[in-house]
């Protein structure tokens, strides 16, 4: 917690003593790319102009940020149905993103995968799901495989709340935990599965708890402080690579969106809602970031107007894409050349 | 009494409710079935009329969740546990394949398994390669379980009543697609066989067996055909696991081609089936033509609207198959 | 624990104080039927007489008893290939078990299901089960059926410590909590599942740790110690019938047969072996029935005697068996008449 | 070199061996293939040479277990996952059939999945229902997936370096009764090709296509048969994913009958996709009989030796089918 509004941020916590400036401007930039993609993808997806469903992570983003930006591009992350932050997160560009969306060969997938399945693994994103929980052996076996090669690298799993009570948490993080594995484990608990809320779907408080049955360090931060996400990260970083073995992290957060977009909200009132949106993880993050001197407005306004370009350009790339021809359905199937 | 219309979803929702009202015994699980009312409707308003012991919302645990439904099924509840979407069944096949499926045989017939599987599926939503499976093909193969695929209102309803009826496990196929059609459905409590099939449209030059969202398109397609004087006979498959031979067999000696279609893979799905079924019948001696199979493509289903549709039969494929089909000269 | 050798039974503990004789000599005649059973089973397994495989559990019959001899028969319980104790815990005979290993018409399961899936519904007891993990859904699943119908009944889940790391124990036990279901857990951990101990296959180190992380009492019972064992299950019994939801309870025992008959047995030590069948729980449990004063050794001789003779009756009853037609081979697969 | 001999799962546990010799990347998975060496002795003592590391005795944990091998592959390990019984893949399929197998297509190309599952299946050993199956039709239905079926022991060590050097996931099923037979093993590494089916026994009566373990029980039912002047072409399968329809409708175009043999349930086995595939093809013009399926019952298997072979085809049960199959006239 930060005590004076004065402290300078070499002297106030390890999240901003451990960043350059360009590293802190680049995750201010990740957060306010994974919200503006969102958004406008949100809206062209109202205007028709995408079809399938799609999974808004707004209000989600410093976990996402917080997570990834100190992984490099030989680590590995798995991503969830709810990817889009995690993707950008790890590096994604956004224009491919939205030629995804847009079912054009030049999306991430080529069209293939759309929004549930989007993928980069030249950044080490070993690609977000459609099946909650499918990520977690996944990224435990990539892990695994950096293990068996002696690397240095690490694997993390992002997962919801909701997926911890599938029976592939439970497997994947005893493995883990058995063979001791360099994967950081990170349940981005958002207080809802769909429309059932924790406390309906799980027998503890804070899924944080379930990492002493796998007798693993489990901690809990606040998700929307991107601060805090981070020092959490790069404990379970260090660990990891040190041979220390698996973590959970649990980032309490909120989504402020509907689940997707056949979500009526009927199981949450506008008041919470309304009380999360307060806590919105971008003005938080801002707001510290001149607090202690980092930047000053007009430096994050550029950051801003960035953003607002690069996710412009994107839009406009994927608008005048590729669109697959009907016969390619085959394609991809099976690895055509010997080589994998 | 006219004709009542409601749709597929809601000859669903009507057939729970009313099963519920008469037996205590019922009562539905699955994920975002209470307030939500189901990823896709179908539940709507129950947990209101019923509340949340009767309509229960489950934890994201497929194995679980399908595993205490045929737990409670054993000791003389009759659950319905609904798939969000078909294709998470494969996380639950143990408890559906080695355990519902076989329990009554391993046991020498002390026990049956009354469990119903609703399970949402197929493609055209968007959704992608895992939320838009066909995969009925898979307990076609697994004895011991009934398996079903109704294409129309009045249907979902009756099989679905005639599922909890039935002392034995029953998988019932819901095409997504289906959810919003319309059609007459009785307001009584009725039952749709699970074991037989039925013809649509007589007709005398082919038979068309189509499975689930199939049906409709074949009828289309056998419209358009009926406009160049080809004349279809088209049988709504229904069931699965019994597959209803007779039915099938009957057709094919009368207008001695056959064609099935349906939008799972292919390879390995209910055509092989049919075919084999014919193959080794003896309608065999009356074919005139090679069997045909219009299938969904050796893929996965992809996102791409247009891929997507590329990828599982449409009108216009059926209508160019069988053409094709009352044309060939043995 | 106990205090002194002259402690009268009723002063003793509960197990004493709250069970008839008649109810302990019928428990002392339950552990020696598995024990004998079991072995005339193996012997006849050797010469050839059955086929398959089976899987003993010699030294494991305190937990079986413990555990069950307070059930009734609208009791569940759901058991595991290692079943024949809990089978003849719940009630069953064992001429109709002989004659199921001899794949006889007259067995429990008209020979279809053999040692793994032996199952007697007249006395609760819904089946062995050949899958590791199988039987902890259904009896999550019998508990609802009995919360639905607002009984009084319990089920009783018996499972492995291999089980343990199946996903469905963590699924099975999240639903149970979350629905305060009348459901008590029991884990016999007999350190190994099949060749892997608990130490290489589990984070942790004590399974009855794991329910915490269901919000779930969890507790630790030498599971060799009938009376330990079964005041556990007093207590768990106790809180499901009143609506206080499930328990876990953990007894920690030791099969000094191998896994299955084609064990060797290379992965532990004949030493190992040795030091738990000093531990043996029949014995254990004869001293303490004598120390108290509640038997004799007359008595005890006649327990044994009466368990001879219905162990042989029930294997010659077994020989002389039905052998199934051939063309019955599809009988049962499904409910030919319409009532279940 | 003179003909070595060795076990089917010997072929197996060299194959390995010499994998993991030549390839650092390659390493094996499964419940007690450690000091155990495995349910069925294949992996026997590959812990003692290659190590903990890369023989790794897994938590009971199948879905994880398969899954992490999924990870490792696509990671850019070269695991091979055993199941101890196939039956057990029913815990496993989401990761084999979600993950695995469509991995690469949602991922536009940008992944291989090079992972294999070994699969010790069918019935014979007493195991009962849970313990018994043969699912490798559920397999055949998966686009994505390679599965095969060697019957010798040169093609399990053929198929099983094959399936390493693949950059797809292959399943390969491994009858449990085959473990123990022994056949010419050749010592160097070598490929058996995975989508090519192999005429084991020229004829020109009748085509017999059969699947692992049934393979040699053909071979014996059609030495019988040749006895009385009945000369049958056994073709063994090999492959289900993708099933060799040439080497089938060469062999079908020359004798004009056709029998599939198989031990999994009858309904929607590989009987049904090799009959169709006929059916559908110019072979179909040959036929001079109905195409015969001889599958398992319609049941699960059960306990008793004596129900146990009654459930699935034995040679006597073949020999008699394929003697009316010749005999039939059209
Ligand atoms: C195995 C599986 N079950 C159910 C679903 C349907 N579904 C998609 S997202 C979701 C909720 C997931 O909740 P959580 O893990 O908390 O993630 P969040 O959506 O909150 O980010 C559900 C039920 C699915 N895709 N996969
Ligand atoms: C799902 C599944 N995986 C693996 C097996 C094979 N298997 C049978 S018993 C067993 C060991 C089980 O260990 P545990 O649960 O501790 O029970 P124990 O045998 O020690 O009584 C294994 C691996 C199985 N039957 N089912
Ligand atoms: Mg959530
Ligand atoms: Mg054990």
């Amino acid at each position: 917690m930060l005590k004076a509004k004065t402290t300078k941020p070499e002297n106030a916590r390890p999240f901003y003593a451990r960043h350059s400036k360009e590293q802190l401007r680049n995750a201010l930039r990740r957060m306010w790319l994974i919200r503006r993609f969102e958004e406008v993808a949100e809206d062209s997806y109202v205007r028709g102009l995408t079809h399938g469903t799609m999974h808004l992570s707004i209000g989600q983003e410093a976990s996402a940020v917080g997570i990834c930006m100190d992984l490099t591009n030989s680590d590995y992350i798995t991503s969830t149905h709810r990817g889009h932050g995690h993707c950008i997160g790890k590096g994604a560009e956004v224009k491919f993103m939205f030629a995804e969306f847009f079912g054009k060969e030049e999306g991430y997938c080529r069209g293939r995968g759309g929004s549930m399945h989007i993928a980069d693994p030249a950044t080490g994103n070993l690609g977000a799901n459609g099946i909650v929980g499918g990520g977690l052996p996944l990224a435990t076996g990539a892990a695994l495989a950096i293990q068996q090669r002696k690397g240095q690298d690490v694997a993390v799993c992002f997962f919801g709340d909701g997926a911890n009570n599938e029976g592939a948490f439970h497997e994947s993080l005893n493995i883990a935990a058995v063979w001791k594995l360099p994967v950081i484990y990170v349940c981005e608990n958002n207080q809802y599965g769909m429309s059932v809320s924790t406390e309906r779907s799980t027998a503890v408080k804070d899924i944080a708890t379930r990492a002493a049955a796998y007798n693993m360090p489990g901690v809990i931060v606040d998700g929307n402080a991107i601060a805090d996400v981070n020092e959490a990260m790069m404990a379970a970083i260090e660990l990891a690579r040190n041979g220390g073995g698996p973590s959970l992290i649990e980032c309490k957060t909120y989504r402020t969106r509907g689940h997707s977009r056949s979500d009526r909200n009927r199981y949450r009132t506008k008041e919470e809602i309304e009380d999360w949106k307060v806590k919105d993880p971008i003005p938080a993050f801002e707001n510290e970031l001149q607090k202690f001197g980092v930047f000053n407005l007009a430096e994050i306004e550029a950051v801003r107007a960035q953003v607002e370009t690069e996710v412009a350009e994107g839009f406009a790339f994927a608008q005048s894409g590729t669109n697959p021809l009907p016969q390619s359905v085959l394609r991809d199937v099976y690895t055509v050349s010997g080589a994998a | 009494m006219s004709m009542r219309e409601l749709s597929f979803a809601q000859a669903l929702n009507e057939g729970m409710a009313q099963a519920m009202e008469a037996d205590p015994r019922v009562f539905i699980m699955g994920e975002d079935i209470g307030v939500y009312g189901g990823a896709f409707g179908v539940t709507g308003e129950l947990v209101h009329r019923f509340g949340e012991l009767r309509v229960r919302d489950t934890p994201i645990s497929e194995l679980g969740g399908a595993g205490v439904a045929v737990g409670a099924a054993i000791a003389g509840a009759r659950p319905i546990y609904e798939f969000q979407f078909s294709d998470f069944v494969s996380l639950a096949m143990e408890q559906i394949v080695n355990q519902a499926a076989k329990m009554r045989y391993m046991l020498g017939g002390k026990i049956s398994v009354p469990v119903v599987f609703r399970m949402p599926c197929g493609s055209g939503t968007g959704a992608a390669a895992q939320h838009s499976q066909s995969l009925e093909a898979w307990f076609g193969h697994v004895p011991g379980l009934k398996v079903v695929e109704p294409s129309t209102p009045e249907d979902a309803k009756g099989m679905l009543l005639a599922a909890l009826d039935d002392p034995d496990p029953v998988l019932i196929f819901e095409h997504k697609l289906l959810y919003k059609t319309k059609g007459h459905v009785p307001e009584a409590m009725y039952h749709t066989p699970l074991d037989k099939a039925v013809v649509r449209r007589a007709g005398k030059d082919a038979t068309v067996a189509a499975l689930g969202i199939m049906v409709q398109k074949c009828l289309d397609a056998a419209e358009i055909l009926a406009g160049e004087g080809i004349d279809l006979e088209v049988i709504d498959l229904r069931c699965i696991r019994p597959i209803d031979a007779a039915t099938l067999i009957e057709s094919v000696k009368k207008t001695t081609r056959l064609a099935c279609v349906y939008e799972a893979v292919k390879a390995f799905g209910i055509g092989a089936e049919v075919s084999a079924l014919i193959c080794e019948s003896e309608a065999f001696d009356y074919l005139d033509a090679p069997i045909m199979r219009l299938g969904g493509t050796d893929s996965p289903i992809p996102y791409s609207p247009i891929l997507e549709k590329a990828a599982v039969p449409q009108v216009e494929d059926i209508v160019a198959g069988l053409r094709s089909l009352v044309t060939k000269r043995f």
